[in-house]
Formats: structure tokens, sequence, C-alpha cells
């Protein structure tokens, strides 16, 4: 997986943000580099997921920037975007639609490298007998693989994953694991949230526990 | 484009419409001079509650299942894709609603040289509920009592539509031009199908937020 | 201009300068609500045609000048908050919000109430009584939009787009009303529009739709001004001016 | 004075409406009014508690 490894930077400053009038965390700050994973720590309802929707953009904050190469990113959205890979809580797969359309949707959304075809990536997540199957059928670790699908395609370079492993097999997770490997050894950068464990090597990964930030 | 074609199959605002028109005569009075007269609107507002009630489909099953966030951090025209999404609804909710208004017309004696113009404003307005209907139902989109409330912000943006559309149908009823009607109705449809989108992907990032 | 709108609008500066303001907008308004009435009740001669009842006037335009000017402002501040991300416009919404019903309720009893010795019936399905009724449904719709958030700064946000929509439609509306009265409108009943206007019957309407403004003015700054404090609950400056206070 | 409150037969419309205008305005800066102290007093509650 080919990336152009020109230096970005994401950086975070005095974020803060609250939820129905009360502060789940305040000046907070991260700066993050090419090849570069932060894992976010912290209880339950601390925020990890607001924390998370705030660098997408998806929601603002009550106050503080989060910049993309020193822009930030509501000035630069189109370009950030097109950076950015977000799989959320929910596995975003259109349950009525076979898994076959569900990757076909997937590709053509999203930028990523075409040469690969769907029986490929469908080989990637395991469910290559499972094609035609609709998603309804699936359990929710599969429909899990179907959305986690985009990681092999996925030629965009932050990636910012809401607790990806939950559902998972063990095996699969390792498959996941590696994968995030070679994309930050390609230099991308990975956020993630998660409950358990994850190993993807010390000198990539770095903590930034919310608990830290907690309105004194 | 994106016009996933829903496989649940969408009779229910259809079969609304069939009922409550038939109500009509059976809570009215069943006499024809009366009915005829009242057809037009009868026919126009129930269609109107029969879009207004089916909005909810629209972004409800994408809500739900997390696809409507991904649209929202697609590089790409999101205008477009909120459109065709729009489009799409009206696909599967206004259009069997066209063709199905004449037949039901006939149970309420309506004028029939009106019947063409009849499915020619709702051919021009439906596209205009399903836009409108989409801003309500994206800003209510995070809210558990979501459904009511969206109507309730909707139906006054109706009432323009509903009084353009009733004045043509009794105009051709009583054989008057009818042009003028259509080309406001026309240059609403335009206006709205130009502006909503903007508003709607707004709307879903208020709902986000 | 961009630095002047966010210094202005900077909750903690808004604070300070609108309490001058409010002040002297009250003083003003009860001044001219006393002239204005003086002058109504006293000055202006009866009406040839329909006595002293036209006398309700003074108060029933203003009160319908008011509605759609609220509309407007309200809808200013709305794409403020949007476009600008103002946090003082968000607030200035939801309040436009609550005083344009209220002005659109005052607006339509009196009219009705109007209505009463002039036809016999409250409710005549006027042109404009509609347009008000009308105006009135979108006014609920905003306050029940921006009611229905959690967080009021999203509820805000809503209500903004809501009120922007609204007054593209509002135009569309009032003409799409007009038309269809004129249509429907049954060759009997007397034209409801306003009687020709003597100047001495014109100034006390003026007086009264200033004094209305000044009224509305005086009081957003009012409510604005706690909401203001509300809002920023956590921030420094107000907890300096709690100590003061207390 | 008297006949200035018989308004020429319409009285009671005419007093109607304005007491009810009347109402309506004082009723909102009352409204202001108290927000503003219920404002000041949740947030005295809070100052205690932090």
């Amino acid at each position: 997986m080919s990336l152009n490894t020109s230096d970005n930077q994401l950086t975070g400053v005095a974020l803060a943000c609250e939820r129905g009038g009360r502060v789940l965390f305040e000046n907070l700050e991260f700066s993050l580099h090419n090849g570069q994973a932060m894992i976010i720590q912290g209880s339950n309802g601390v925020g990890k997921t607001s924390l998370l929707r705030i660098i997408t953009g998806l929601s603002q904050s009550t106050n503080g920037v989060v910049s993309w190469n020193q822009h930030n990113i509501e000035s630069i959205a189109e370009q950030y975007q097109h950076e950015l890979l977000y799989i959320g809580h929910l596995a975003a797969v259109k349950t009525e639609l076979t898994v076959r359309e569900n990757l076909q949707l997937l590709m053509r959304f999203w930028p990523s490298d075409t040469n690969c075809s769907v029986a490929e990536l469908a080989e990637f997540v395991g469910l290559r007998q499972r094609l035609s199957v609709t998603c309804a059928r699936l359990s929710a670790g599969q429909q899990r693989r179907v959305s986690l699908a985009r990681l092999f395609i996925s030629t965009q370079k932050l990636w910012i994953l809401d607790e990806p492993l939950t559902a998972l097999d063990v095996d699969f997770i390792e498959v996941i694991e590696n994968r995030l490997q070679n994309h930050l050894k390609a230099g991308g950068m990975v956020i993630l949230t998660t409950h358990r464990g994850i190993n993807l090597g010390d000198q990539f990964s770095f903590e930034l526990n919310l608990g830290e930030y907690k309105p004194h | 484009m994106l016009a996933i074609r829903r496989r649940r199959e969408l009779a229910n605002p259809l079969v609304f419409f069939v009922i409550v028109v038939s109500l009509f005569p059976l809570g009215v009075s069943p006499d024809k001079e009366l009915l005829s007269q009242m057809a037009p609107g009868v026919i126009w507002v129930t269609a109107l509650l029969a879009t207004l009630m089916s909005m909810d489909v629209m972004f409800r099953s994408d809500y739900d299942d997390g696809s409507l966030e991904q649209l929202l951090l697609l590089p790409g025209p999101k205008v477009l894709l909120i459109g065709a999404k729009i489009t799409a609804h009206w696909a599967s909710i206004g259009l069997p609603l066209v063709v199905l208004a004449p037949i039901m017309s006939l149970l309420l004696y309506f004028p029939t040289h009106a019947i063409g113009s009849l499915v020619v404003t709702l051919l021009i307005s439906t596209p205009i509920l399903s836009l409108l209907g989409s801003v309500g139902v994206a800003l209510t989109l995070s809210l558990r009592s979501g459904g009511i409330l969206s109507s309730l912000l909707i139906l006054p943006f109706y009432i323009p539509v509903l009084i353009f559309s009733t004045m043509a149908i009794n105009a051709s009823a009583n054989s008057l031009p009818v042009s003028g009607y259509y080309a406001l109705l026309g240059a609403f449809l335009i206006i709205s199908a130009l502006l909503i989108p903007f508003a709607v992907v707004a709307a879903l990032r208020v709902s986000y937020n | 201009m961009m630095q002047f709108i966010h210094k202005y609008g900077s909750p903690r500066y808004y604070y300070q300068w609108s309490k001058g303001w409010q002040k002297w907008l009250s003083i003003i308004t009860v001044v001219l609500l006393v002239i204005g009435l003086y002058q109504g009740f006293f000055v202006a001669p009866p009406d040839y045609q329909q006595g002293e009842s036209y006398r309700i006037i003074f108060i029933h335009v203003p009160a319908a000048w008011m509605s759609m000017f609220v509309y407007m402002v309200m809808a200013f501040a709305g794409i403020m908050a949007l476009v600008w991300r103002i946090k003082v416009a968000e607030i200035v919404v939801g309040e436009c919000a609550i005083l344009g019903a209220s002005f659109t309720a005052m607006a339509l009893i009196t009219g009705m109430l109007w209505g009463k010795p002039m036809w016999g019936t409250y409710w005549v399905w006027d042109a404009r009584l509609t347009s008000e009724l009308v105006l009135l449904f979108l006014y609920f719709g905003v306050i029940a939009l921006h009611g229905a958030f959690d967080d009021p700064r999203t509820g805000a946000k809503a209500a903004s787009i809501l009120a922007i929509v609204g007054v593209i439609n509002i135009p569309i509306i009032k003409y799409s009303v007009e038309w269809w009265n004129t249509l429907h409108q049954p060759a009997t009943v007397a034209k409801f529009d306003k009687p020709s206007m003597h100047i001495s019957m014109l100034i006390p309407l003026l007086i009264m739709a200033v004094a209305f403004k000044t009224y509305f003015l005086s009081l957003l700054f009012m409510r604005s001004r706690s909401e203001v404090l509300a809002r920023e609950k956590n921030a420094s400056w107000v907890k300096e001016i709690l100590k003061e206070q207390s | 004075m008297k006949e200035f409150f018989a308004m020429g037969g319409y009285a009671f419309f005419v007093w109607t409406s304005y007491a009810i205008v009347a109402f309506l305005m004082i009723a909102n800066v009352v409204a202001a009014r108290m927000k503003r102290k219920r404002i000041f007093r949740e947030m005295q509650e809070l100052a205690e508690e932090s």
C-alpha cells in the first residue's frame, strides 16, 4: 500500500467539549505525526466518542481548534475529508443489501486503489463464501468485518476508529492489528479508542488519557 | 446516483391515502353534489398528509445504521447525494400517489375533465413536498419524538403548494386558464430544488452535533 | 468588519454594552407609550364609519408589523449564528422566537376583537388574519424545535436553520394567502383595510409602532443578558459578576 | 369622562383588546425578570457547590 508520506501533522489545541451543560473535557492538547498512533483511554462516558467526532469535524467543539497541517479543519473540510477514514460505533452497513453490494458501495464512494476486486476484498475479511448473503443475516461481528473491509483498500492517511475491535473474534483481531501496523509503517496515522489492549508496537503508539483533562 | 432501491415494500403511505380518502364520503355525506365540490381539497390534503407521514423513512434507516454519518464525511459534493436521496424518496412515495390519486378521485365524483390538472399539480408538487419535508426530518432526526415535531415544522410551508394546486384544479374544473398556476408551482419547485439540499446538509450536520 | 462582529458578539462584551442600552430603551418605551396612547385616545377624532372601535388599530397594526419584523431579526440572527458562529446570536434566535410569538398572538387577538364590531364575527378568513395565523404556526415550530434539543447550543442552531428556511417562505405564503383570499372573497364582506388615515390618526399609530420596537429591543436585551449568564456559567467573568451581586 | 369609557358603545372590544395586550407585554417583562432571578439563584447554588 503506497502512501505519499509527505509529512502531515494533526494537532488539537485547547479543545473543550460540553454536552448538555456538562463540560466533558477542557484545554486538551494533542499532536500526531506520520506513522504515529494515538490510543484514547478513559472510562465510559468520559467523552471518548465526542472527542473522535470533534476530530473528524462531525461535531463542533465548545472551543479550541483541530488543525491538519496547520489549517483549521473547518476551512479545508473537503481536502481533510479526502484524507480521513472514520469508522464509528455503527457498522454503517446497509442490512437490506448483500455483502457484495455493500463492498461495491464502499469501493465506489471512498478514495481507494481500484485494482482490488470485490472477491479479493471479501477474502481479506474472510467473507469470501458469503458474498451474496444479505447483511441482515450476518452476525454483528461479520457486519463489523464488512465495515472494516475499507481498511484494506483505503488510500486515506488518517484513520479514526471508534472501538474497532468490538465483536470481533480473536484471529480476526490479529489481522486488523497487523493491518494497522502496515498502515503506520507506510506513514499513515491512526487514532482509535478501545477497551481491550491493542498492541501496535510501542515505538508507534502513545496513549492519551481523557481523565487528565476533566474540568477541575 | 445513489438511489438505493428500498427492498422493503412501501405500501403504508398508499394504504393510508386510500383509507383516508374513502373516509370522507362515510364521514361527511355520500351525496354527489357536495362530494364533487369537496373532492380536490380532500384528495390534495390526504396526499399531502400521506407524504408527510412517510418522510421519516427517508433518513431514519440510514441514521440508525450509521451510513448517514459516512455520507456527511464524503469528500465529494454532499448536496448531490442528498438530492439523490430525496428523489429516491419521491420516486418511492410521490409517484405512486400521483398514479393512485386519479383512481381514488372517482370515488368522490371528481369532475372528470379536471382530473388532468389534478395529475399535473400532483406531479409538480409532490417533489416540493418531499423536498420541504426532508428539511423537517433532517432537523428532528436526533430527537426521540422527532416525527410529530417535523410535521409541525413543515406543515406551514406546505400551505402555498396546497393553495396553488387546489386553485389550479378548481380553475380547470370550470375550464379557466390554468397555465399561471402551473408556472407558479414550477417556479416554487425549481427554487426549492436548488436551495433546500443545502439546508438539509446543514440540518444533518446540526443533528449530528 | 469581522473583528467588529466578534468583539461585540462575544458574550462577555455583549453583557456590558447591552446593560446601558436596555436601561435607555425601556425609558424611551414608557415615554413613547404614554404619548402614543394619549394621542390615540384623546387627540384622534372618532372614525366617521367605525366610530370608536377603530382605536384598536393603535395596537393591532403595530403588533402585526412587529410580528413580521421580529421574524426578520430572528432570521438575521440565525444567519449570524450559523455562518459566523456567534454565540450571542444563537441566544437572540431563541429569545426572538418567544417575543415574536407573543406579538403575533397580540395581533391575532386584537384582530379578532376588532373584527367583531366590524363584521359581527370574531374570525373571518381574511388574507391578513390568515397569514398572521400561519406566522404563529411558524413561530411555534421554531420554539418547539429550539426546546426539543437537550443541548441548548444545538437547539439554537437547528432553530436558526428553520428560521432561515422560514424567512424565504414567508413572502410565498403571504402571496399565496392573498391570492387565495381574493379568489374566495365573497363580495359582501367589507374590505378589511385601514380606514383612510387622517394625519391625527397616523401620528399615534407611528408613535405606537416605534414604542413597540423599543419595547421589543429592551426586552430582548433583558432576556438575552440573563441567558448569556446561564450559558457562560463556567466562564470566569461570570463568577466575578456573581460575587459582586451577592 | 363617562363617555370616554363607553367608547361609543364598543367599550367591551376596545378595552379588552388593550387589556390583553397590556397583560401580554407586562407578562413578558415579568417573565424576563423572574428568569434573571432564577438564573442568579442557580448560579449561587453552583458557586457554593464548587
